[in-house]
């Protein structure tokens, strides 16, 4: 089993209320400093076989990711 | 004199205005408490914090919320032994706030549930309950997404629980209250089950608990 | 592409470019060609639908608002008004179901709130290919998490909707959203800039790339040339309506606001201009101080369809006080411009004049094309020795009860919210949902319907029939219909026989709508919905809304009391078209409104007076599926003998006939057949009691218990969903 | 202003439905070598000052996380 780890984030340019309501809450709580916040998910999954990355590749194109909206990446761990 | 009871209004707040009806269907005064100020409306004798996806359910539900200027007072008021209760959205806003026990958890169903739900009461020595026995029946609904109570269910003071432990909450946790009992908070909509016409009136029994 | 002249390109005919020039006196600027293009094209013009809707009745006593504002506006009683219209968002879902949906809902939504009402009731009516296609699955799965998703986040109820399944949705799923809202004491709202001088303020989420291009391609395109233009999704943003939602109710009670209006397809061009075209005024925006979210180009900014924004016209000495308003609900507002003398919309971007040019062109000036109108060849009746008589009625009717379209749709509905606001009387699941008007001893009735099977035969009959069907189901819950919107959902009217089919849907419904006396007060076209190999079934679609003079009145379809007695008025059904013979073609008796009208008012007035037990429209599925409805929804069952020298089958679940099955006390029988019209037929089927439902057919006997009948609808649809 | 990312995922112990159903769904999808999968969030902040590390740790502290089901880390970027 290989450790893979998929990051999904809203695209550039993709409205992405959740970041903006985050970076709201983060000032009114006094943290004066923080400019973008964009939120996206991360996902670890353990997958057996030759090709890991390929195969998580896939399943963003799938399942994971929505190519309309969002980018991902895949990085292939321990 | 009629019990004044403080509505809370964040962002996002959906309930307000049918909690209010409730409340003043219940003979107590209703008064708005804006999520930006400091302190409670003044003569406020119990909180009350509706429904709703405050902030956009964004994050964590209830946890931006739970932040907000309005909960240092809400907090000093729940010290103080005044009674709060929160529902739904406001019952998540309390967990997060660190007033009731447990946090809130995605619906194992994986959706949104709408639908009547009938509760068993697991502590009868509570103001939310007054008049009923343990094990007595109440319907009130449900409508949530992030409905299941995840916490230790040994120490905390479960008030109801589900009959049909539908949303996957931890020992099927529908209501829990602080140690003191001043303080609860449930998932089922006890201020949309307050009139015959809409089916039900069992909601009026636990938000008595609002009326010293 | 780029040998494709831009005016193709926006999607614009050779014939319509040159007319441009023509109007202005001048070539015009390449903003001003895509705002013109967007404008122009049918989702705005309605350029071959505009001709045909002046068919609907839209007038009466109760009509404050009709067509041609963001929502028609109905007075019910009690100084209560209460807006509604429906909307399609079908390109966008088909596109991208959960957002395409959501932002459907978001727009419907705006609508109401442009009229300064307070939205309190959504429905939403839908069609999409068999469930057994994974890609329908998909789409229809995310489309209703989509619908819940924003409905649930802004607190408005979705009572009600409809759903089917059929193949020639595949391609083109259908996605309508209804919305229902209270006007406030402020009074109707409108669109109509006004007073020279006057602030534009634009307030809400801010601008971005989202649905560039959508207006034109996305909703007048077919769906291959816009699956190229994927990036300009949009992403609805709930939280933010809600804000809105309660930011501008607070601005139209306390009478801040000279105009309202929502941004949706074509954004601020649209919003603009026909500000700016209604009041007879012109207004000139700086692009310069519309706030962004990226960079954009003046053209850009000028049709993109980024959700959540409004545009409002205020008195310069209230304006600080509506923008500290909006600031209280953390919503940015922005003066961008201020209404003029003249006629023309003007729009600078860096100093310099963009676009300049009288608003109507764009807003009423669209050319107006009449559609052609080949008539379809008349069906012929189905042939019932193609249909195998099945050997177990009992079975077949389970088999039936479990089909996705007649199936219980409580998977649907339990995922949307449909009590908040604690005035659902009656909640989805029966005829017509039931909302409380708040403040108010009078509740309203809401219910979506379309014959689209119907409408494909025989498209005037099918137009009778959906209004007809809207009617019944209002009158089932005791609601008596007073006004209608809705929403036309049909392929490329240019070709084939469509344009028939439209002209024809349009005369049927005006005809049953005329007949009822309920004007149609807003609605929506939606057309193109095809692709290279499939087209969708005529499918108009009508919202229709009731009233109560009492909330507590309302009549479920629950069977109540052992020994109640159960009628049937109405015509039998025929097997044509229905959901059993599952055969498409064939060809219905002429519905006769007359008679169906009188049926209606039959259990209108036992309802009012109190004689009804229970009252249940008969649909999809016929007869049986009506009386398992309401044997399941009470938990009894009922015996019912039906005579006929037809096929068992045909019987049991043939559809049509303007039907309704209601039950009442035994000794209130004579008092109901005295209130019959004489055109009306009234029979009396047998009895409510026991614990299953038993058709005695002549000879025939079949017995379903009321559990098994339960166990199939319940499990249809999350089995074909699993 | 830095670059950080915050990752918040749900405590290892506590049930992860929508990484179960995940699974279960690229299970469907004919994904086969798919074993645990589990779903957090990845926030980016930029973040001003001297101490982009220790302010998003508070942040984490007071609002991003939830220490009775997430935990999280703090990476900070370039
Ligand atoms: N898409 C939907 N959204 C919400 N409710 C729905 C939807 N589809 C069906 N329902 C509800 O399920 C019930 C049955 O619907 P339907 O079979 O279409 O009724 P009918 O055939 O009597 O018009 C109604 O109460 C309806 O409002
Ligand atoms: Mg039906």
């Amino acid at each position: 089993m290989t450790q893979v780890i998929v990051t999904v984030m809203p695209k550039q340019g993709v409205l992405d209320p959740q970041g903006q309501a985050v970076a709201g809450a983060l000032g009114q709580l006094g943290f004066d400093g923080v400019g973008e916040v964009r939120i996206g998910k991360r996902i670890e999954l353990s997958i057996a076989g030759d090709d890991p990355a390929g195969q998580a590749r896939a399943m963003c194109e799938q399942l994971l990711a929505n190519a309309l909206i969002e980018d991902y990446t895949v990085e292939v761990g321990a | 004199m009629s019990t004044t009871v403080a509505v809370l209004r964040f962002p996002g707040t959906l309930d307000h205005d049918s909690a209010v009806r409730a409340v003043e269907g219940l003979g107590a005064t209703a008064v708005e408490a804006w999520h930006a100020d400091a302190a409670l409306p003044a003569g406020t004798d119990a909180v009350l914090l509706p429904g709703g996806f405050s902030y956009g359910d964004h994050l964590r539900c209830g946890a931006i919320a739970s932040r907000a200027p309005i909960m240092g007072a809400v907090r000093r008021h729940a010290e103080a032994g005044g009674r709060v209760v929160g529902i739904c959205n406001g019952f998540q806003v309390l967990c997060e706030a660190g007033l009731l026990p447990g946090a809130l958890r995605r619906n194992s169903t994986l959706s949104f549930v709408c639908r009547q739900m009938e509760l068993e009461v697991a502590d009868d020595e509570t103001p939310w309950t007054p008049g009923l026995e343990t094990g007595a029946v109440i319907s009130i609904p449900i409508k949530n997404n992030e409905g299941a109570w995840y916490g230790d269910a040994g120490t905390a003071r479960v008030v109801l629980r589900y009959r049909d432990n539908l949303l996957g909450s931890t020992d099927a946790v529908a209501g829990v209250a602080n140690a003191a009992g001043n303080v609860m908070g449930l998932m089922p909509h006890p201020e949309e089950a307050c009139d015959a016409l809409l089916g039900s009136t069992d909601g009026q029994i636990v938000l008595a608990g609002l009326i010293a | 592409m780029s040998d494709v002249p831009l005016h193709r390109q926006l999607g614009l005919t050779d014939d319509e470019a040159a007319l441009i020039p023509e109007l202005l006196g001048r070539e015009p600027t390449d903003p001003e060609l895509v705002m013109f293009s967007l404008m122009w094209s049918e989702h705005c013009s309605y350029k071959h639908s505009k001709p045909l809707l002046r068919g609907f009745p839209t007038t009466g006593a109760r009509v404050l608002q009709g067509p041609g504002e963001n929502a028609g506006v109905v007075d019910v009683g009690d100084g209560i008004a209460v807006a509604l219209k429906i909307e399609s968002h079908n390109h966008p879902s088909a596109v991208e179901p959960f957002e395409g949906a959501a932002t459907g809902v978001g727009g419907i939504v705006r609508d109401i709130i442009a009229m300064g009402a307070r939205p309190i009731a959504l429905l939403d009516s839908l069609r999409f290919g068999e469930l057994t296609s994974a890609r329908s699955r998909h789409l229809f799965t995310r489309a209703v998490a989509g619908i819940g998703h924003y409905g649930n986040c802004i607190g408005v109820p979705t009572v009600g909707g409809e759903v089917s399944f059929d193949d020639r949705y595949e391609e083109s799923c259908l996605v309508n959203a209804m919305c229902v809202g209270i006007l406030g004491p402020g009074g109707i709202l409108r669109a109509a800039a006004q007073g020279p001088g006057n602030a534009l303020v634009l307030f809400g989420n801010k601008t971005g790339r989202d649905g560039i291009g959508g207006a034109s391609v996305l909703a007048s395109a077919e769906l291959d040339e816009a699956e190229d233009k994927r990036p300009s999704v949009q992403v609805s943003d709930p939280f933010t309506e809600r804000k809105l939602m309660d930011c501008c109710r607070e601005l139209a009670e306390s009478g801040t606001l000279v105009a309202l209006q929502d941004l949706g397809a074509a954004g601020l061009t649209s919003a603009a201009s026909e500000m700016a075209a209604k009041g007879g005024v012109g207004l000139d925006i700086d692009l310069d101080l519309v706030p962004l979210r990226e960079t954009l180009a003046p053209a850009e900014i000028l049709v993109s369809e980024s959700q959540e924004r409004m545009l409002a016209v205020v008195l310069p000495e209230k304006l600080e006080e509506m923008i500290a308003v909006c600031r209280r609900w953390d919503l940015d507002a922005t003066a961008i411009g201020s209404v003029t003398e003249g006629e023309n919309l003007v729009a600078r971007s860096g100093g310099a004049v963009v676009v300049d040019l009288p608003a109507r062109l764009l807003a009423d000036d669209a050319p107006v094309y009449e559609v052609p109108r080949v008539p379809a060849p008349t069906g012929t009746p189905l042939d019932l020795a193609t249909i195998p008589e099945p050997a177990d009625l009992a079975a077949a009717w389970a088999d039936l009860l479990a089909r996705p379209n007649i199936a219980s749709k409580r998977w649907i509905y339990e995922r949307y919210d449909h009590l908040v606001g604690a005035n659902t009387i009656r909640r989805p699941g029966g005829d017509a949902a039931v909302v409380r008007l708040p403040g108010s001893d009078r509740a309203i009735a809401l219910t979506t319907d379309c014959a689209e099977r119907h409408c494909e035969i025989d498209p005037r009959g099918g137009g009778r029939a959906s209004v007809l069907e809207a009617a019944r189901n209002l009158a089932c819950v005791g609601a008596r219909p007073v006004a209608a919107t809705d929403c036309l959902n049909f392929p490329n009217p240019e070709k084939g026989s469509t344009g028939w089919r439209l002209a024809e849907s349009i005369a049927g419904m005006a005809e049953a709508l005329t007949a009822l006396d309920v004007p149609v007060v807003s609605g929506n076209v939606s057309l193109y919905n095809e692709s290279a190999t499939r087209s969708i079934l005529p499918t108009p679609v009508v919202g229709m809304m009731g009233l109560l003079e009492r909330a507590d009145s309302s009549v479920g379809h629950a069977f109540a009391d052992a020994g109640d007695v159960v009628l049937l008025v109405g015509d039998d059904g025929v097997l044509d078209a229905s959901e059993y013979a599952a055969s498409p073609g064939g060809a219905l008796p002429d519905v006769d409104v007359s008679r169906e009208v009188a049926a209606i008012e039959l259990v209108l007035r036992a309802a009012e007076e109190g004689l009804l037990r229970s009252a249940h429209d008969v649909s999809g599925g016929g007869l049986a599926v009506a009386l398992a409805e309401c044997a399941m929804a009470g938990g009894i069952g009922a015996t019912a003998r039906v005579d006929s020298g037809r096929r068992d089958d045909e019987v049991m679940f043939g559809e049509g006939g303007g039907r309704m099955l209601v039950t009442l006390a035994a000794g209130d029988v004579e008092r109901f057949q005295g209130l019959a019209d004489p055109s009306v037929r009234v029979r009396r089927l047998g009895e409510v009691g026991g614990d299953a439902i038993v058709m005695r057919v002549g000879a025939t006997e079949v017995t379903l218990p009321v559990e098994r009948a339960r166990e199939a609808y319940e499990r249809g649809l999350p089995e074909a969903l699993a």
